[in-house]
């Protein structure tokens, strides 16, 4: 059964999804597919503008990664909140960000998700739940618990989900995060896109420890490793992860292997691998997997290319509209540090 | 009848408690009481869910109290002691200070950060500093430090309301101070300092406990002919520059006093903005009292030495004046 | 075979001990046991002179929990290094601190290991390899994992020993140290005194875990969950942890279950803790088991009794030298801060 | 031939690891050559044991930094933004500025924390903040921020040799600056300002990239008829009044910027030492040049709007010499 509603905030203009994990049908997956795909030329867009000079910052890509954010937030709640990372223009769009929002913010325009403030690295549509990015790693993580603490002393029914990367695991906050939100059984479903590297650093260098999810155990919080490039896998682990969540019986750790398939970020010209780990790396391609399963499945290449088409119109002209915004007013840079003009009157 | 800080701050927290079922107190013992006491039988009063003990966290609790403010609650945390306030400073600075301006304006972090700063009786280097000027740095932040308990009650309530993120500094050797609970229907404005004393040779400018300080001196110097104005600043971020600026075009001379060491103190931002602003009204440079460079010292003598006291503010306002 | 040699430091005047594990005998153990009664009487000094206000500060004992410190240092060299934290008056005496240098700090005086300028809080004696204490939980940890890689680094053969609280381990700064001691592989011991509280709250209420031992697991580092008030079984399984970190194999992390017989703090009145409670936490002291344990191997009362009478009057001298000495100059606070003279002129 | 900011750091940072084996650097992708590539080699000329990549645990870095200081090693770390120095203030502040202290001068921390600060490029509020001021409140902490290459070259040698915890702070507007390298024997004495303009009008006190700003203010000014001196304080704690006193008792007038928000900023203690200690000589109040209060924003049009630049300079110059 799919549930699709339209609209869910003033800005947003796709479609909504709520898959039934046993009844997902190939046309469900279809649909998912065009996520994946929306991402994916989203973050083309973001780096040839970033290439052209256009983007401001260092913009992270999660190419090669969006089916993580899509098969997670595909059984999210208008309600339910996302906080993400440094990586997370994917999260944001899987999430229900408007498409040109979020480029205009990662253009910095004053038409953007936050006028041009925050930028790639620190997105917020609070009317689609997308609470924030932060670029310190693993600051998300306390922040997504306490949104699910909030959820909880409100009896809201929402869940709080968070994106880290498994660099994040080095810090010391996600394990305080994991002992508070497994101790006050939070509605938290922590995310963790393990791409086998932070920064420049493999993961050999940062820690011995295999599995993100063996963090989970001492504080007996369920958890499960999975295969994070394949969309049918994360969407269905996803499911049985958020049941679990939804129902009140604490967070739990979906930790989701996957791998990048661009820089650290745009620019970064990844000495440090391989041409063989990034050749393999390619084979790896969640869209190119979905694919060929769907093809397998009796769709059809026209279908898929059907699909491809339109999505590439949308963002093209979606993307064009941000670049066509303007820029902020110079002189509104002190605006809204505080919400009282009197106490930035006396700072 | 007269009470203490602890119990009149114990009162606000309370009466806000009762009064917004939004706002919830999270932090180490604070069930128990927390260190200090000052929480006691809010968790009995209010309920176990709205009073959380949380493990030693300081990261993850300032964290989660930042965003449970992003979804609607008022959380008031308390961090023990400011010296820890060093592991909260991400989420202080990087996180909560920002929402606001970084979302564009969607997004708040309507929360009070108590927490508890000063020397005394041998607490030694690691729980005794006075860290809040760090915090008058931090844009978006709001830095409030009550001089005694009647002052703590006001602030404290306004601090709750307020719809930012508060730092709320309460100084150790307030805690025993006592007053008699008067009711009033109006709270402080957060951002209005308030003349504590009214004089006309020199100002002396002061918050936390440091304000009782400068009152003594004050009367000590009245004693030697020297009259003294004392304003008690009550919030340090934002500065109520107009307070202090009708005060100093009056008296002409100014003392900023603070326990904290002067070097990158509240007093250098006060005193450059005096020495800026009231150039041409200044008969004197603006002095500063503070502690001297040096970590706190353990040793009772040694605290002693160090810390500013009435007798420093005297000297400094005699010199002034002489 | 008992190794004993005499004096460390200048300051010292105890004798240190060294036991091979296998070989231990009753004798051994009395030495140890008069070391738990040194430690246990000095408390009660510190304890005594608190009640009467000579003590500056909020002095925290460890009474009930000396077997931990006694079983562990009788293995160190004096080129092992230890650090503690808020509660480590026993673990400096265990590590070879002159009693009456130890005492004098925390009384403030000037002839203290610190000149009075740390307390019993910040006690260090480099001298005898005692590297400090921080009063900020879970502070020492990083601390001691870079002592530990100075001496991989400097391949002096040395080990570095961390005590810590249970309450530690919900400080993110715990988990980042075990996460960098093994992926270095430091040597490096890790011993948790897991006395059920943090301040007072129970562990209950700090988390969800059983046994802080399970913290290591995730990073395959080595670690038991021992009873700590039993001297010999501290004893034994310290000797092998620490052959284990010696040998060069990395960290360990010994979980030692103890009782905190006395509250938080001189003056806690324990409220929070049942009559019941107490009454079976004092079945349980270190030193009583010891001595029972002694005399079912045949050592008589009188030997015990002499022990104890020789310890008491030791102590009592040194404790009366340490009140005796005199306080710092108060002029002298400044000194110290920087290395040289030059900077802190500049400050 | 001249080189980068970086490769002219890099090169202090061979020079020491060969001179001393005491010397290790970590920190995050530093065996990479870190975020900025100024350790880029290092891990292959001296070994892999002396140039350690760390997982990203900020705090439990500087510990374990300051622990190896304790015993033997001179630890280089590098914090990768100084923005997640919130993470590291705990050990930096409570454990390695105080150890010398604490343990009545046994043990010291002989160890440098290279960070980068600044704003540029649209790095946005989180990795563009300029937190300097905070450690120049903490005694036994020395602060060191470089104007330029071969400033940073001789500065970074003398912060690895000083003996205690040193904060060296690396502007990322200055990494791509060029300089010709010159080999000089004598090295800078850490606490000791510069002259890096002669001038009687006006003193200008800047450090780091601030400083090839006031430079820069001082060439239009010149075009305009005034006559600026500018200081770089390359040590911003401890500070050189020395110099700083002997400028402005020529030029009888001072403006001190920086690109950190004023409220709170070194900038404010400079001024308070000045219009205190130097007060009859001042003819005109101490000026500061800083960021307003508010985060740095990500849109360059808004970053550019926010950062001080050499026109701020001017102009408050213009206004004092009037
Ligand atoms: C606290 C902190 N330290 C360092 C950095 C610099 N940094 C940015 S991304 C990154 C790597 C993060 O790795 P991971 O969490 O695995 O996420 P990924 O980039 O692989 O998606 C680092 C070290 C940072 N942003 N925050
Ligand atoms: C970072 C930090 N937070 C809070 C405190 C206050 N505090 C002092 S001791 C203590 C409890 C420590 O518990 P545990 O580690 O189990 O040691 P124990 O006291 O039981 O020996 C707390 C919370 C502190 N010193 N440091
Ligand atoms: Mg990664
Ligand atoms: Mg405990």
């Amino acid at each position: 059964m799919i549930k699709t509603s339209g609209a869910l905030t003033p800005r947003s203009h796709f479609y909504w999804i709520t898959l039934v994990q046993s009844s997902a049908k190939p046309a469900d997956w279809k649909t998912l597919l065009a996520q994946l795909w929306r991402i994916r030329l989203f973050e083309g867009h973001v780096q040839r503008l970033a290439a052209g000079g256009e983007v401001p910052g260092f913009p992270h890509l999660s190419t090669g990664q969006e089916a993580v954010a899509v098969g997670v937030c595909a059984h999210l709640t208008q309600n339910d909140v996302v906080f993400t990372g440094h990586r997370g223009h994917g999260h944001s769009l899987a999430k229900g960000c408007n498409l040109t929002a979020t480029m205009a913010e990662i253009l910095g325009r004053d038409t953007g998700l936050c006028r041009g403030r925050g930028g790639s690295m620190h997105l917020v549509d609070a009317g689609c739940g997308m609470l924030g990015a932060t670029g310190v790693v693993a600051g998300n993580l306390p922040l997504a618990a306490g949104a699910a603490w909030a959820a909880q002393a409100r009896q809201t029914g929402a869940i709080s989900v968070v994106f880290f990367g498994d660099g994040a695991t080095g810090a010391g906050v996600f394990h305080e995060t994991l002992n508070l939100a497994g101790l006050w059984k939070l509605p938290l479903l922590l995310v963790c896109e393990n791409n086998g590297y932070a920064e420049f650093t493999s993961r050999a260098e940062h820690s011995d420890v295999a599995k993100v999810s063996a963090f989970a155990a001492p504080y007996s919080i369920p958890s499960a490793t999975i295969d994070g490039n394949d969309l049918i896998a994360v969407h269905q682990s996803a499911a049985s992860a958020i049941e679990h969540v939804r129902r009140g019986d604490g967070p739990y750790l979906l930790e989701c292997m996957t791998v990048r398939l661009a820089g650290h970020y745009v620019g970064d010209q990844q000495q440090y691998r391989s041409k063989e780990e990034l050749a393999e790396a390619l084979k790896k391609c969640p869209i190119e997997r979905l694919k060929s399963y769907l093809l397998s499945q009796g769709v059809t290449d026209d279908e898929l290319m059907a699909i491809a088409d339109q999505i590439k119109q949308e963002v093209q002209r979606d993307v064009d509209a941000a670049r066509a915004a303007a820029a902020p007013d110079p002189a509104s840079f002190a605006e809204g540090v505080y919400a009282s003009p009197l106490l930035a009157a006396g700072c | 009848m007269a009470q203490t800080f602890i119990e009149i701050l114990r009162r606000a927290l309370d009466e806000e408690m009762a009064r917004d079922a939004a706002v919830y107190l999270l932090g180490e013992d604070v069930a128990e009481g927390g260190a200090f006491g000052v929480t006691k039988g809010l968790a009995a009063k209010h309920g176990a869910t709205r009073v959380k003990n949380t493990p030693i966290s300081e990261a993850a609790i300032t964290g989660m109290a930042t965003g449970a403010a992003l979804c609607g609650l008022k959380p008031i945390l308390e961090i023990m002691f400011i010296d820890f306030a060093t592991l909260a400073l991400d989420c202080l600075v990087n996180q909560a200070a920002k929402y606001r301006y970084m979302s564009g304006g969607q997004l708040a972090v309507p929360m009070v950060v108590r927490t508890q700063s000063g020397a005394a009786g041998g607490a030694a280097a690691q729980h005794s500093q006075s860290l809040e000027s760090w915090f008058i740095h931090v844009p978006g932040l709001v830095v409030v430090a009550p001089s005694s308990p009647m002052e703590a009650y006001g602030l404290l309530k306004s601090a709750i309301r307020l719809g930012d993120p508060v730092l709320f500094i309460e100084h150790k050797r307030l805690y025993a101070m006592k007053e008699d609970f008067v009711d009033s229907a109006e709270l402080p404005t957060i951002g209005k300092a308030r003349v504590a004393r009214e004089g006309s040779d020199v100002t002396i400018i002061a918050y936390s406990a440091m304000v009782r300080t400068a009152l003594e001196a004050a009367e000590t110097l009245a004693g030697r002919g020297i009259s003294a104005e004392v304003i008690d600043l009550r919030t340090l971020l934002p500065l109520d520059m107009a307070t202090i600026s009708a005060s100093v075009s009056k008296t002409h001379r100014a003392i900023v006093a603070h326990e904290a060491v002067m070097s990158g103190g509240v007093g250098a931002e006060i005193a450059a903005r005096i020495a800026d602003e009231l150039f041409d009204e200044l008969d004197a440079p603006v002095k500063r009292v503070g502690c001297p460079f040096v970590p706190i010292p353990f040793a009772p003598e040694l605290e002693k030495a160090l810390l500013p006291n009435a007798l420093s503010i005297v000297q400094a306002a005699q010199e002034l004046v002489r």
